[in-house]
């Protein structure tokens, strides 16, 4: 636990930094504010439409990506311990192997899907 | 032998109206007619073979079934042979074939003549099945079985309301003396423990110990039944009505034999009677009461059958009037004479009608002697007879029965007087029924002509009975021929012996005759000159003719008294009991229901957090108290 | 209200109970369904927090385990819970619980 | 943890912090000199010799230009965006041993700001931290292009990011351990006689991999597809003026340093002198410090090798259109890293297995 | 020193939690959980698995929250008034409860006897950790992973990438 004492010296000095630059900018930045700089930057363009609500409807693919991120995520956080105890394992025979081989194999399963139904082809 | 005879004699009838009425069903009068008159006629001969048995041996046959075996009570079927039982059997017979064969002729233009037919056959096993009963259940089957066939036989021509309702009428009113009829059965059940005549008769004989009051109880309660079915003065109103029917059933059933079952009832319980003073001082008074009512109403009438309806009325008074002073011999043999010559009147009445096409009015009547010469004849023989002039049956028996009620054992002078008084109405009305229809000249329109053989034959058989019968009873007094009636019947009904009275049988004979031909000479004076205004006359003079005309208001007075507030509660119970009470008890639980739903809708809002909110509360109290012991 | 004996508990103990209270707190409160789906994270992670420190007190390290166990059905949790809030949303243009009141008697 | 220990240490983190720091200027002007130098044509020379001084004037000109916050921003996380991916790159550096150890003061200094045993596993999950301040950033500045930018951006970053842990899970495999200090510990000496004992030899598709993702991971050129001028105006920074729009550009160049050093320390032998084993160094020149100073210099000149080499890919490699990037990675990457786990697992089987 | 940091972050903590139920809009409440789930790892941190908090940061709040701001950036909220205060009270009711009954459950889990050892900081290094994973619960690995195939089926079904892309064209 002591190791990770150091981190949140950094952490400190990265929000310092951070601090820094926000106070920075805001002392020494000029304030002139006139209307069109206000207005979100749409190169120039003046559409009404915009002006409303920018949210953009949504494209659902982003949500599909992140979701199957998600999942391949953890499957591939399970490689980890894994990993770390593959190398002695070794000794004691094959059963971690043939685990992992088990393991990527429905893994292989889920890309395969994936790209099957070509939920992933964002334009 | 003699029991297949007594046996066949009740059931013979009622084979010819079940195959009359379900079987054969034919179109024609005459094939049903014979067919049913077989029937009767071959009942009739039965039972003159069963009288030739019974005066030649004295053999009372008895018949019994295995019936009803309940608790105490064990019932059989049984039909017994004895006195009373020849005489009415007889009368019920002889002139019930007599009018199967003048109705042959009545119902020609009859569409269903069979119905007519089976109903008639089935009422003649009906009254026997009443007459020979053993038991009083026996004799109630019969009551209800005769009770049934006038409904039927009234209301014939059901397509009328009119005639539907008098049948309807008829049968409610009998139904309440029935009511009387069986309280009176159970109380004598649950006082002797038997309800056969013989052993009630032995044991009311036997022991003196017996508890007078409730006797006379249900004696009383036995003569509710007879005042139903004879039509006394409380339940009369359904007989005058009767006359819907066509008129061979009113001359068989509401005038010889139907309406005299009370009669036979009062008369077979004599015995229980003898015994219940009060009961038959009661008796006697109604039957002196109905006898003038009736009478005096008779005397306004216009319609032929209703002055013959009441006059029947009038005359069972007179028969209950000997029943209640204790002359039931004599009682017995009024009805065998009032049979004979009331049949004759009622069938006298059915040819005229039938001739005059429906015609009942009798001031549209008048001088029919020359175009019904044999109806004439036989009518003026009959209208004798009921007068009470000598040398006929009517004289006999009726001033029997009033010297009876002078000299019963339960008589007395104003009984006398009151029916002397009926008795001159009696003449009187009925010579004016004779001088209105026979004498002056013809007032309708229709032109009347006389029926054929099958209807002069029954008129005159008739009218020879009503002359000839009389002389079976001839009282002691005349010497002349000895009383074989009495003889006939003493036995098995209690005799009576003369109390001492101011008059001797002789001289009340002498008052009575004079009594009738001042009836009769009131009557010519009024009617024989002018016939035509004749209605118009004489009562009016006493200012009582528009309440006889209408009868003392008796139909309206029960209207009033019965049918209205009956109307009226029947509505309140709609309007307002059933609804509020009733529908009220039997929806309140559902409308709570209900209300108990909806309240539980509140809980099914369907906002998903609420659901939890009440499965975390739930929770948690469980797991409170299932920790409470662990933690706290 | 907690009798004085409590020297075991720990402060984690406090958190993993105020997690676990606001996580059913919001999740019976706020309308929106993904704050609610947040909030079941929540309660995951206050059971997850116990597990660790009862592992780690008693030494057990199967506690850990089960925590790896319990990260992976959080998971797939919030991929499925979200996926059916987005059906939601295409069939009734919002995500408001208030919104979806079939299941009622 | 006594007060002297912890001044060493802080002031160590400080010294650390502060030379990755210093790689940003640098980085600057390496940038631009060496895409001047691909596009044959001198580059920033005006600020003093060879414009080495341009860096700072670009810094001065941030400070100094007007920071405008448009109107309907969601000002909280407006602000935020920037810092969101500054921290956490600069929170990786903790994880980077930069050299071996000094004594100094009586101790034993290592020179890396903290050894934990999972400094790899450290190194992956902060990295995903990052993904927060692009998608807050771009949400916050409600605007349309920068939201779609927003959207693009942290769906590249996090489908890089599988790529990355199969790497890892691959050098974790081989080397047996989370720790990067160990990692380094043995890649030292020489291997077959002529190579240095670098860990790219055993798995040179692991490397090939985490490099073409860690390219993506800090939106460099190939991938920098999200805020490309010509398409998306800027994507998910086009609202933010001045210092904060330098934040990012700071985070970016921090990223790289990063994950150049990642790579160094997994594949390229991190602080050792090629074929030279350590003992023999403090042979040669006595006293550990100086042998750490070697280790040290060393280990930047590997991190500028590969920075340089990150910069001549930025100005040579064309940009990938957005689909090709996304199946680059799910297509390609991922596959690639899962079949080299399950090789070398087989490979270390036939090896090492009973 | 390591009970200064407990209370510090465990009060960290929980106020972030509060955020996620208090805040107006789904965004901030999405950011206060990103906050909450780094405390929390931080507090596994001072319990002493490294491991364990890493995974929580790793998939957490690099993966599960990551997704969470991607929807609620899909649905273009409006900000919402939160809290109707007609339902607060039985709800903090609520809250209460739930915190007592959490205490009394621990409270039970205390007076279990296996609590006694002192807090030994025993085999909780990561390699333990994993050996342990693969040697006892390696059945649970291999379920997981169907587990996990079954789940990538199901979500991309849920998301039904085609249709909702002509539904959100229209």
């Amino acid at each position: 636990m002591e190791a990770f004492l150091p981190i949140g010296i950094l952490f400190l000095f990265a929000v310092m930094l951070c601090a820094g630059i926000y106070v920075l900018t805001n002392l020494l930045g000029p304030r002139i504010f006139q209307k069109n700089k206000l207005s979100t930057y749409e190169c120039g363009v003046q559409n009404p439409l915009f002006e409303t609500n920018a949210r953009l409807p949504f494209k659902f693919r982003f949500y599909l990506v992140a979701v199957i991120f998600l999942l391949f995520d953890v499957e591939g956080a399970f490689f980890l311990p894994w990993a770390l105890v593959y190398r002695e394992s070794l000794q004691l025979g094959a059963n971690l192997l043939i685990a992992m081989l088990v393991f990527s194999v429905f893994i292989i399963l889920g890309l395969i899907y994936v790209f099957q139904n070509n939920y992933l082809n964002v334009d | 032998m003699m029991e297949f005879l007594l046996l066949s004699m009740i059931l013979i009838p009622l084979l010819g109206s079940i195959l009359n009425g379900l079987l054969l069903r034919s179109g024609s009068p005459a094939r049903t007619g014979t067919l049913a008159s077989t029937a009767a006629g071959l009942s009739f001969l039965a039972a003159l073979l069963l009288c030739w048995n019974y005066l030649s041996t004295g053999q009372i046959v008895n018949v019994n079934f295995e019936w009803l075996r309940v608790g105490g009570l064990n019932l059989a079927w049984g039909f017994r042979f004895d006195a009373i039982t020849v005489l009415m059997s007889l009368v019920v017979t002889g002139i019930g074939t007599l009018i199967h064969i003048f109705s042959i002729g009545y119902m020609d233009e009859e569409p269903t003549p069979y119905r007519f037919f089976a109903y008639l056959n089935l009422f003649l096993s009906a009254m026997l099945i009443l007459v020979t009963g053993a038991n009083l259940p026996v004799m109630f089957v019969g009551w209800e079985g005769v009770g049934l066939c006038s409904y039927l036989l009234i209301g014939y021509w059901y397509e009328d309301i009119k005639k539907a309702d008098a049948g309807m009428k008829a049968f409610v009113i009998n139904r309440i003396g029935d009511a009387g009829f069986l309280i009176g059965i159970f109380m004598l059940f649950q006082i002797f423990g038997t309800v056969d005549f013989e052993s009630m008769k032995l044991i009311v004989d036997g022991s003196g110990s017996l508890n007078v009051r409730w006797l006379q109880f249900a004696a009383f309660f036995l003569f509710v039944g007879a005042m139903g079915k004879s039509a006394q003065i409380p339940l009369f109103t359904w007989l005058p009505d009767a006359m819907a029917g066509p008129t061979p059933v009113s001359a068989l059933i509401h005038a010889a034999t139907m309406v005299t079952a009370g009669v036979y009832l009062v008369a077979r319980m004599g015995f229980l009677f003898r015994v219940s003073p009060d009961v038959s001082h009661f008796v006697a008074t109604i039957g002196c009461a109905t006898a003038l009512f009736a009478a005096s109403i008779a005397t306004a009438q216009r319609d032929i059958k209703k002055i013959l309806a009441y006059s029947t009325v009038s005359q069972l008074g007179f028969m209950f009037v000997a029943l209640g002073v204790g002359a039931y011999s004599v009682a017995l043999f009024h009805v065998m004479t009032h049979a004979f010559f009331k049949a004759l009147l009622f069938l006298a009445a059915g040819t005229i009608i039938h001739g005059l096409h429906g015609e009942q009015d009798v001031c549209k009547m008048g001088g029919l002697r020359k175009h019904f010469p044999v109806t004439f004849i036989t009518t003026s023989i009959a209208v004798a007879a009921i007068c009470g002039l000598p040398p006929l049956s009517g004289f006999f028996s009726k001033d029997a029965i009033v010297f009876a009620a002078l000299t019963g054992p339960y008589g007395g002078p104003y009984l006398w007087a009151g029916l002397s008084l009926a008795s001159l109405l009696t003449a009187f009305y009925m010579s004016r029924f004779y001088f209105l229809v026979f004498f002056g000249e013809y007032r309708g329109n229709a032109h009347p002509h006389e029926g054929g053989w099958a209807m002069k034959l029954p008129l005159m058989d008739l009218a020879i009975g009503s002359a000839v019968v009389g002389f079976l009873g001839m009282p002691h007094g005349l010497h002349v021929l000895p009383n074989y009636l009495d003889q006939l019947l003493v036995p098995t009904v209690p005799g009576w012996e003369e109390a001492h009275a101011f008059l001797t049988e002789i001289q009340s004979m002498v008052v009575a005759v004079a009594v009738a031909l001042t009836g009769i000479a009131i009557a010519a004076f009024f009617y024989l000159p002018n016939p035509a205004r004749s209605d118009k006359a004489a009562p009016k003079l006493l200012a009582i003719d528009t309440i006889l005309k209408n009868k003392y208001w008796v139909d309206e007075l029960y209207e009033v008294v019965f049918v209205v507030p009956f109307r009226f509660l029947s509505g309140v119970a709609a309007r307002i009991i059933d609804p509020r009470v009733i529908d009220a008890a039997v929806l309140f639980p559902s409308r709570l229901a209900r209300a108990g739903g909806t309240l539980l809708t509140f809980i099914q809002s369907g906002s998903s957090q609420f659901y939890l909110w009440i499965m975390l509360t739930g929770g948690l109290l469980v797991l409170w108290q299932a920790l409470k012991g662990l933690i706290v | 209200m907690i009798p004085a004996s409590v020297q075991i508990l720990h402060w984690s103990h406090y958190v993993a109970a105020c997690l676990f209270a606001l996580g059913m707190f919001g999740f019976l409160i706020r309308k929106n369904a993904i704050v609610v789906l947040m909030c079941i994270e929540l309660m995951l992670n206050a059971v997850n927090l116990i597990l660790v420190e009862v592992s780690m007190r008693s030494g057990h390290p199967e506690g850990l385990i089960f925590v790896i166990f319990i990260i992976t059905v959080a998971a797939a949790e919030a991929a499925v819970g979200l996926g059916i809030i987005l059906n939601l949303y295409r069939a009734k243009g919002t995500v408001n619980i208030d919104a979806f009141r079939e299941l009622q008697g | 943890m006594d007060l002297t220990e912890l001044s060493i240490v802080s002031i160590k983190t400080l010294l650390i912090y502060v030379a990755f720091i210093q790689v940003v200027p640098v980085m600057i002007w390496v940038e631009r000199k060496g895409a001047a130098l691909i596009q044959d044509r001198p580059g920033p020379n005006r600020v003093g010799p060879f414009g080495v001084f341009q860096p700072i004037a670009d810094a001065l000109k941030f400070l100094f230009k007007e920071d405008p916050v448009p109107k309907e921003v969601n000002r909280l996380l407006y602000n935020l965006g920037p810092f969101l991916i500054l921290l956490p790159s600069s929170l990786i550096i903790a994880a980077i041993p930069v050299g071996d150890r000094v004594e100094l003061f009586g101790r034993d200094i290592l020179l890396q700001v903290a050894d934990i045993d999972v400094a790899l596993l450290f190194f992956l999950s902060i990295s995903s931290l990052g993904v927060y301040g692009i998608l807050f950033g771009g949400w916050a500045s409600n605007n349309k292009y920068s939201l779609l930018g927003a959207m693009r951006s942290s769906s590249q970053v996090i489908s890089y990011e599988i790529p990355i842990a199969l790497s890892a899970a691959n050098a974790v495999m081989f080397y047996g351990t989370f720790s990067l200090r160990q990692m380094v510990m043995q890649q030292e000496g020489v291997l077959l006689g002529f190579l240095p004992n670098w860990g790219i030899w055993f798995q040179p598709i692991g490397f090939l991999v985490l490099f073409v993702a860690l390219f993506a991971e800090t939106n460099r050129l190939p991938f920098d597809l999200p805020e490309s001028e010509a398409e998306l105006v800027g994507g998910y920074h086009t609202e933010y003026g001045s210092m904060k729009f330098a934040a990012f550009f700071m985070a970016e160049y921090i990223n790289l340093a990063t994950a150049s050093a990642l790579l160094v320390t997994l594949f390229f032998g991190g602080w050792h002198v090629p074929w030279l084993s350590d003992s023999w160094l403090l042979l040669k020149l006595g006293s550990q410090n100086v042998v750490a100073l070697v280790q040290v210099a060393m280990f930047l000149a590997k991190i500028s090798v590969l920075l340089c080499i990150f910069v001549w890919v930025r100005w040579t490699v064309p940009r990938f259109r957005f689909d090709q990037l996304m199946h680059l990675a799910w297509g390609n990457l991922i596959p690639l890293g899962l079949a080299n786990i399950i090789v070398t697992a087989i490979l270390l089987y036939f090896f090492e297995g009973r | 020193m390591r009970e200064v940091f407990f209370m510090i972050f465990s009060i960290f903590t929980v106020l972030a939690a509060l955020g996620v139920v208090v805040s107006r809009h789904a965004i901030f409440s999405a950011f206060s959980l990103v906050l909450a789930f780094f405390g929390l790892a931080i507090l596994y941190l001072l319990w002493g698995t490294s491991f364990v908090s890493m995974l929580q940061i790793l998939i957490y709040t690099g993966a599960i929250v990551v997704l969470f701001v991607f929807v609620v950036m899909l649905l273009d909220l409006k900000k919402e008034e939160t809290l109707d205060s007609a339902k607060t009270g039985p709800l903090v009711m609520a809250g209460l409860s739930v915190w007592f009954f959490s205490l009394l459950i621990l409270r039970a889990l205390n007076r279990a006897t296996y609590f006694k050892s002192t807090n030994v900081e025993a085999a909780s290094d990561i390699k333990s950790i994993s050996t342990l994973l693969f040697s006892k619960y390696l059945w649970g690995f291999e379920i997981l992973s169907v587990f996990l195939l079954a789940l990538i089926v199901s979500a991309c079904v849920l998301a039904r990438a085609e249709y909702m892309e002509r539904k959100a064209d229209q």
